[in-house]
């Protein structure tokens, strides 16, 4: 489908090539210069989440239409353990202090929607959609 | 510093030249660097303004002086991030205090299910923040068994010293005043004696005859619970009067009774769990007797498990208040 | 954010016509506005590059690139920035949590001084932080009157609620099992069971008999207390021994008695009071006792109040553990 | 004394006269740009002060050599009713989140040595040094 591209996370340069393909879609969404820099360190985020813990997954891109807006949705996905605490992880201050980087809530604060679903059995998949304005 | 700069410097030349998404990959990992090692954002500004007039000797001086503009603005911005930090220190020994104090309340208030031949038993308590101010507590005396559950309006800390407070002044009661109404009369006394005004405890207290299998209860205010009739597989609340405690000292409380058959279940819960609050706003009472029917194969434990998971998912992992969660199943 | 953007032009554009202190401080005044509205440095960034290409057409392009790469350094710095603030925000919550916490302790640890003819007694217990660690409670029981002094190792909330244990513990003991080594027995099987490892607490428990003029005692570790002799006008040590709480359940304390003549005085206190530390390091134990002989002609309750205050100033008003002190006095 | 100059702070703008003489202290001790920025807010905070909270009062500022280093001194007095609390106005979190500013806490972090006395009877002075590195 034309509305989404994905990149596959196996090695740190892969990392590089997911925000590439976030930069361009947000770019051509219009987004600004600062929206476009938050877009691509989320997508950064994730992808390093993926590849530091998880060990291989993707990144999925797609343009989406809100009712009279437009936005860029990022998924990410992987096989991975899971993640045991949800809420644990989604909590201010481990992995900043730890200089771990801005985390999951950090990326939460970098978009406008956040979802996520973890198992032991299905891995972990996190929704985050942002808008242009 | 000095290598914070000359790697900036390096940074910054391959980015001007290249303009590759690699290089903006690298200036969030140094920026990532940067910040643990406490370097402030005014710190960054002189870096950049020191790597131009390196990179382009010919830069013009206005655009140049401009970054003192800058940096002044960026001081202030500095500053609040030094604050934040050292309330971030201030913030962690407060947290490990508390989960300290979360570890000696779990164990204070640490009752174990009763493994009964004729009953299967399910209990759930889980903290919306560290500390609970939920309590349940089961009691195995003569051929009954006694079901406490308590929920202190407020959360945290203060309210976990209350519920420390509860549990020591049920386990006083002698066993002859272990009658429903009397527990919830004793101990909307102690409430009124210790709290201050305007602490409120909510509390449904049940006796399991194991013998004829009859169920004596009364409640002080408490979120209602569900029975399950197995026969025609539908649910009733289960209506009980009564004031929270802490309100009038001398208020009497009326006392229930339900003969419980081969199936049936009794659901009891704090308002955490009815009260989850999704997106669309509380959920319906409903949802929760669905989850139950959908569960009912499962062993009790299994079923409050199953449907604290489902509720957190609903309200995407952040919880509003604590959440008690206790089943009663007569086995056939 | 349009304001923000033309007024940070306006002002950049003046600062670089004038270069003037007065541009500079008015940057920091737009700093405080922009952190309270919470613009993020990131934007900051933004707002300079931005201005700069209206207010310099012919800049060279790649010094307007070179800001693609600084906002994606800042960014991170505003990520980090945001994350205090909200955690700022859980902080004041904490904060207001423990002062309801400390004062639901206050009453729930409350107890009265007892007023008997033949004695003057005087108490006091003062946290070093919000929540005391300490312990005082007087019991009233036939003619005997029961003091008991405990303090928690560590302080704060997990010391906190281990003292409301104790006094739940303590109230449920019956009479006849309230001499003092049978106390401190059942209390360190109370805290081998309820508390985590690591954990313990040290004690003095006595009797004073209000017909015989005999004081009973004994003490789990604790921190010995003074006897006044009105005779000779001298001091003595008021000698224990006896393990910590919570360390050996199977100890047997043994019990101590003295008895009391007209003038005397039992001085009971925790560590607290001792190891008062000044800029010259930890008080010596006759400063207590000094302050004692020089207060000796006021009421206990004066005595105790007059001491602490004392050993306030000589700390500085900086007190690093919580202070107990208790005076009893039999009158002529 | 050459070593010595003040600024009396009545209206707003001896505010910038005070960052003005600070900077140029700063200037001649050969500050780093940073640390210039650093001195003068810090200047500006204790001006800013004096002028909303006291009425008026004065910043001296002073050259000063340490064993081996140079450093400048700022010193915040004035006349006006003393700070009830000493304890509270040092505590982080206060006056940045009601929009007053870095406040005290904010000085004190801004310079390398901080000292304040405050009575009811004689006002507040606070002495604040910062080294060259
Ligand atoms: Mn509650
Ligand atoms: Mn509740
Ligand atoms: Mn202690
Ligand atoms: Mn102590």
């Amino acid at each position: 489908m034309e509305n989404e591209s994905y990149v596959k996370i196996i090695s740190e340069w892969d990392i590089v090539a997911a925000r590439q393909l976030g930069r361009n879609v947000a770019k051509e969404l219009e987004f600004g210069t600062v929206d476009q820099a938050r877009i691509t360190t989320a997508i950064s985020e994730l992808a390093r989440n993926i590849y530091l813990y998880a060990g291989q997954g993707e990144i999925r891109i797609e343009r989406i239409n809100g009712r009279d807006k437009r936005g860029i949705k990022v998924i990410a996905a992987d096989n991975g353990p899971g993640i045991q605490d949800i809420r644990k992880v989604m909590e201010d201050g481990y992995s900043t202090s730890g200089g771990l980087g801005a985390g999951l809530p950090g990326v939460k604060r970098l978009m406008d929607e956040f979802d996520i679903t973890s198992s032991l059995e299905e891995g972990t998949i996190i929704k985050t959609v942002k808008w242009t304005r | 510093m000095e290598i914070f700069k000359s790697r900036y410097r390096h940074l910054l030349r391959s980015y001007l030249k290249e303009s590759s998404e690699k290089a903006l990959y690298q200036a969030q990992l140094f920026s990532r660097k940067s910040i643990l090692q406490q370097i402030s954002p005014e710190e960054i500004i002189s870096l950049h303004s020191e790597a131009l007039k390196e990179i382009f000797p010919d830069i013009q001086e206005e655009v140049l002086l401009s970054f003192d503009f800058l940096l002044e603005v960026m001081v202030d911005y500095g500053l609040a991030y030094q604050e934040h930090q050292s309330m971030r220190d201030q913030q962690f020994e407060i947290k490990s205090e508390i989960e300290i104090a979360a570890s000696i309340q779990e164990n204070l208030l640490e009752t174990s299910i009763p493994q009964i031949e004729d009953l299967d038993i399910g209990a759930t308590s889980i903290p919306a923040k560290q500390m609970n101010g939920d309590f349940y507590h089961f009691i195995q005396e003569g051929q009954s068994i006694h079901i406490a559950v308590a929920d202190v309006i407020g959360k945290g800390i203060p309210a976990a010293i209350c519920m420390s407070m509860i549990k020591y002044a049920i386990d006083s009661l002698p066993e002859s005043r272990k009658s429903p109404h009397f527990v919830l009369e004793s101990i909307n006394r102690v409430v009124e004696d210790n709290l201050e005004e305007g602490m409120f405890i909510t509390m449904f207290y049940g006796m399991y005859d194991k013998v004829n299998h009859s169920f004596t209860y009364g409640a002080a205010g408490h979120e209602q619970g569900f029975y399950y009739h197995s026969v025609t597989n539908s649910f009733e609340d289960i209506v009980t009067k009564g004031l929270v405690l802490g309100v009038d000292q001398n208020f009497t409380y009326e006392q229930y009774q339900k003969q419980v058959e081969p199936g049936d279940m009794i659901v009891l819960l704090s308002d955490g769990v009815t009260e989850a609050r999704t997106e669309e706003g509380f959920i319906e009472r409903s949802v929760i007797t669905d989850l139950i029917q959908k569960y009912k194969q499962l062993t009790a434990q299994e079923m409050v498990e199953q449907i604290y998971r489902d509720l957190e998912k609903m309200q995407n992992y952040e919880m509003n208040d604590d959440f008690t969660l206790i089943i009663l199943r007569r086995k056939v």
